[in-house]
């Protein structure tokens, strides 16, 4: 189709979409009247059950740990999927690592900046872990944090020497090994409790770090989960756009 | 608890952990990767049929975490197993078997990923037909839906997967954040995920335009999956580059999966509000059906590059298992699930059976391979039978389940559409015999002459183009006919279990029982089912398969003399439709979101 | 205000829509995609959301605050997951296809088709 | 005044998504998507969701740009390459 004749077909097809769209939405009770009940209840019972503070958490890693599973499953499925698709193709090799790549690197100046980051970063990342089943945050976003002060380190260092630090081999363990955890604590509650994903340890006191049973360590899984998966697919990204070079042929 | 019901979460999380050791454990040989994925397909399958054989009294309900409903609101996620939901997990799990042992030896190399793609691809699959929580789906069907773009771009030296891939992965996202915002709308309504749960707090009120765009974005998405016309666009461009292990899996479960996903919505959230407009609403989906298996079986006809004709079958076929579905009727349903077995494990064979052709000759077009096959002459007898399959031939399990949809439509004043589907039996059926006869017995003319029109010439380059990386072999391993013969047999031997049709009949009824399963899921009550009538196969429906086998022959021996079914300028028409532009594609499913959604709004909320 | 979010939301996934459709850049389109997802998050999130009502979290408020649902906000962030695979994934699709296309427009891909 | 500060956010969050979707340039586009995932985290805050707009930060200023600015710089040397 032309792309005149795409929009003549999109077009209309999209205002009709757009009423259908309204048309259902506004029949819903409005907005700031959520009618209930399913977070009534949990808003009701939910830290007397589970000691956790933060029940949004306290859904995900917990009542609803299966969507969590799935979820955490669907990115480490994606990092796996990308180091798949962006693997060397033949006829395709490194870009050689002497002064051309030199020029690639940053500045000295930015350099020691982005050493200064790492550290608060580190920490502000294994706090937000940590603490997911207390305060906002979890595994996956103290997990981002945590795969982006390792890769301050890349780009202040030079890209090969970051591949001695974090080589992809490790890097594909630890992602496999953040999602299996997750899993194994799932059995774990069938094991220990009886029921699969059935928190099995000892709930502690609200508002503690060591609350919320198994919680932290969810958290804790996920986090490494997530930090290996982010940091393969920028080094993924990274060496495409650094290092990897077609050799002549190209797009045929 | 009884033993039996944990075995389904393990059912999931096999697969899952097997994943994790493969993709962890990269710098294994391929070898070890092979036995952990084939080990885990084995204990996972075994599993779901294990409560595929205890589901029979009534649906397994496990509460994950042990949060059992609280006065009636479900606190956590249930998996709710009933026959349906493990059948076709366990079909699931054995055309992943079948596919895994296939590929032992039908890459030259691999890398280990691509195994932990297919566990995790295998993994969503089992828990989308376990579960019996709505957002759970949705988080499953993305599982395997990025597990399935994935797997189209694993030939990543070729340019087609590529492009499948993008097609496949736009379209279907699409599709899903559609499903999330119809997710959202039952959620305002009903705050309430539980499919039964749904089912229970819709029952309270009318069913008004609310209900009716959920309803449609819902079941529109798992009819993406599906390939409905015209959602199904990206179908045939993603099945026909995969390789031959993956396009078995997404045509032999993955398209039957969004069928059985909308089924489940419908006889589950949706069943109490449909139910005073189910005349009007059936007419709708019947309507999406027909169109589906009519236009693809034309499609699939014109056809020469083999991988595309089956996915074009495919989509024709899933057209005539929609029509099963679409009819909202327990023996319909049980049609249709029949049908889908047959279908997935014969076009499995299939396609087993043309990524041998392409391992052997290097090519997939059906002119460049005429006559290529003479030395394969088992795999040639799989394809003949798999054509009659399709064709829904006496006694195969294709024609056991098309013979209860066509019951089921003369009892809904349908009396035109066992015609209609045995027309797209016939095409689809005739197309494989074509070709079958072409490249096994060198039949037929000699093209080269004959063809002129421009996009017949496009096609032949790009499907000559396709085989131009693989390196053709010499000899062929035994396994590579071995696998999809033995898959064919089951196919031909399902037809033959004289207690399967039955059971489905009773496990379909079960399956649409929504008070029941309602019951069960929320308070734990022992469902009881009334006795379930089996249908006896009617005169007319031999007449049908007889005449639908009869015309796949004529049609076949037709198109070995190169002469099309459709005047030129209409097969241009529908060959123009497949521009393979993402754009046209996400054009073409608003189109047919505005089409559907004005019918659906008008059928339910009047 | 009772409908604006719902209006917003709704208009965001067909403009999302408009723009996959005539996208001319496959990095484009990945984020037109990423616009129409983010319509859901806002109808998830306002689906849930009671007036004055304070977040889901009770370490700052009394137990006895009324809160929103916390169940859409687990849901969201699920979403939220979800988009930035379907986005990497996607940007890894268009390096391959620069590669192999020598370009990146939906246009000019044009290996299957018919 | 907490629904002024939403119907604001929310708004906004239309009128630069629209935005997002014009900008063919995909490196401007890059840009605006920023902004983008700012009015988002807005309205996140606003509709009371901490956990969202946590994860809406690492996601649109950590996660994803990388991403989108290594791919984008890809096909750039990838193109000059091949003009050359």
């Amino acid at each position: 189709m032309s792309q005149r004749g795409r929009l003549l077909l999109f077009l209309p097809s999209a205002a009709v979409l757009l009423f259908l769209l309204i048309d259902g939405l506004q029949r819903l009770t409005g907005f700031g009247h959520y009618p209930g009940p399913y977070g009534f209840v949990l808003n009701g019972v939910g830290v007397n059950q589970r000691h956790a503070t933060n029940l949004v958490t306290a859904v995900n890693f917990d009542y609803r740990a299966f969507d969590t599973l799935g979820e955490e499953f669907i990115l480490f499925t994606a990092t796996t999927a990308i180091v798949l698709i962006l693997r060397h193709m033949r006829g395709e090799r490194e870009r050689p690592s002497g002064d051309e790549l030199r020029r690639e690197n940053a500045s000295e100046a930015l350099r020691g900046m982005a050493l200064a980051f790492v550290a608060a970063l580190i920490v502000l990342g294994g706090y937000v872990v940590t603490h997911g089943a207390l305060t906002p945050g979890g595994g996956f976003q103290g997990g981002v944090v945590l795969g982006c002060a390792a890769f301050l380190v890349f780009l202040a260092g030079e890209v090969v020497a970051m591949k001695r630090v974090a080589p992809e081999k490790l890097l594909e363990f630890a992602d496999a090994a953040g999602a299996a955890g997750f899993a194994l604590l799932g059995i774990g509650g069938l094991v220990f409790a009886g029921v699969f994903f059935q928190n099995f340890l000892d709930l502690g006191k609200p508002g503690s770090l060591n609350s919320a049973g198994t919680m932290p360590l969810v958290s804790i899984s996920i986090g490494i989960e997530v930090a290996g998966a982010f940091l393969l697919v920028w080094t993924e990204f990274l060496d495409q756009a650094v290092l990897v070079r077609s050799g002549g042929g190209g797009s045929e | 608890m009884t033993t039996v019901q944990h075995l389904a979460p393990l059912a999931v999380v096999i697969p899952l952990l097997a994943a994790c050791v493969i993709a962890g454990l990269s710098f294994l040989p391929r070898r070890l990767h092979e036995v952990v994925a084939i080990g885990a397909a084995i204990a996972s399958t075994t599993l779901c049929a294990i409560l595929l054989a205890h589901a029979n009294d009534g649906p397994i309900v496990y509460w994950l975490g042990h949060w059992e409903p609280h006065h009636g609101v479900a606190l956590g996620i249930s998996l709710t197993v009933d026959q349906l939901g493990a059948g076709i997990a366990t079909l699931t799990g054995v055309l992943v078997i079948a596919s895994l042992v296939y590929s032992t030896r039908y890459y030259d190399e691999i890398d280990g990923p691509y195994f932990a793609l297919v566990m995790t691809f295998m993994a969503g699959m089992v828990a989308f037909s376990l579960t019996g929580d709505l957002f759970d789906m949705f988080v499953f069907f993305e599982l395997m839906s990025v597990a399935a773009f994935a797997l189209t771009a694993v030939m990543i030296e070729e340019r087609g997967p590529i492009q499948g891939a993008i097609n496949f992965a736009v379209t279907n996202s699409v599709a899903g954040f559609g499903l999330l915002v119809g997710i959202a709308l039952l959620y305002g309504r009903t705050g309430a995920l539980n499919l039964a749960q749904i089912g229970l707090s819709l029952d309270h009120h009318p069913a008004d335009a609310l209900v009716a765009v959920a309803l449609l974005l819902v079941v529109a998405a798992f009819l993406t999956k599906a390939a409905a016309v015209p959602f199904h666009f990206w179908l045939a461009d993603a099945h026909a580059v995969a390789p031959a292990p993956v396009s078995i899996l997404f045509s032999g479960v993955m398209v039957e999966l969004g069928v059985f996903g909308a089924a489940r919505v419908l006889s589950t959230a949706f069943a109490q509000p449909i139910e005073p407009s189910l005349h009007d609403l059936r007419m709708v989906l019947v309507g999406v059906g027909v169109v589906t298996a009519v236009v693809a079986a034309f499609s699939c006809f014109q056809q020469r590059h083999l991988k595309r004709l089956l996915a074009f079958s495919t989509i024709s076929h899933m057209g005539i298992v929609i029509c099963g579905v679409a009819l909202l009727a327990d023996r319909a349903l049980a049609g249709a699930a029949s049908y889908a077995l047959g279908h997935g494990l014969a076009k499995g064979a299939l396609f087993l059976g043309t990524g041998t052709l392409l391992h052997r000759c290097g090519a997939i077009d059906e002119f460049q391979l005429r006559g290529q096959g003479r030395d394969l002459p088992l795999l040639g007898l799989v394809f003949v039978v798999g054509a009659l399959v399709l064709a829904s031939a006496p006694l195969a399990t294709t024609f056991f389940g098309k013979s209860l949809v066509e019951d089921a439509a003369l009892s809904a004043d349908y009396a035109w559409l066992p015609a209609v589907l045995a027309l797209c039996s016939a095409l689809t059926g005739a197309a494989v015999l074509r070709a079958s006869a072409r490249i096994f017995l060198g039949w037929g003319d000699d093209p080269q002459e004959t063809r002129t029109e421009s996009e017949e010439r496009s096609q032949e380059a790009s499907s000559r183009e396709e085989g131009a990386d693989v390196k053709p072999h010499t000899a062929t391993p035994a396994l590579l006919v071995a696998v999809p013969a033995v898959l064919m047999l089951a196919a031909v031997l399902a037809g033959l279990v004289p207690e399967l049709v039955p059971s489905i009949e009773r496990a379909a009824a079960h399956f649409r029982d929504h008070a029941s399963y309602a019951g069960a899921v929320l308070s734990g009550r022992a469902p009881h089912f009334p006795p379930v009538a089996g249908a006896h196969v009617s005169a007319t429906a031999w007449i049908y398969a007889a005449a639908s086998t009869a015309g796949a022959l004529l049609l076949a021996s037709f198109g070995l003399r190169d002469r099309q079914v459709l005047p030129v300028t209409v097969a241009d028409v529908l060959r123009a439709a497949h521009s393979g532009h993402v754009g046209d594609y996400i054009a073409w499913w608003t189109f047919g979101m505005a089409l559907l959604g004005g019918f659906v709004l008008w059928a339910v909320a009047g | 205000m009772t409908f604006l979010p719902y209006a917003v939301a709704a208009w965001l996934f067909v403009v999302g829509l408009y723009g996959i459709v005539t996208s001319r850049h496959l990095v484009h389109l990945a984020v037109c995609l990423t616009v129409v997802q983010s319509s859901t998050y806002l109808i998830l999130l306002s689906t849930g959301y009671v007036r004055h009502g304070s977040a889901p979290i009770y370490a700052d408020i009394p137990p006895v605050a009324t809160a929103v649902d916390p169940v859409v906000q687990a849901l969201t962030l699920t979403d939220i997951v979800v988009e930035s695979t379907i986005t990497a994934l996607l940007l890894a699709l268009a390096v391959q296809a620069m590669k192999r296309f020598g370009s990146v427009d939906p246009t000019f891909l044009r290996q299957l088709r018919g | 005044m907490n629904e002024v500060f939403q119907a604001i956010a929310m708004v906004s969050m239309g009128i630069v998504g629209t935005a997002v979707v014009l900008a063919r340039d995909p490196l401007r586009q890059a840009l605006i998507l920023g902004v983008y995932g700012m009015t988002m985290i807005v309205t996140f805050f606003a509709l009371q969701a901490p956990d969202v707009a946590l994860s809406a930060i690492v996601v649109t200023s950590v996660g994803l740009p990388p991403m989108v600015l290594l791919a984008l710089r890809k096909l750039r040397e990838y193109r000059r390459e091949h003009e050359e």
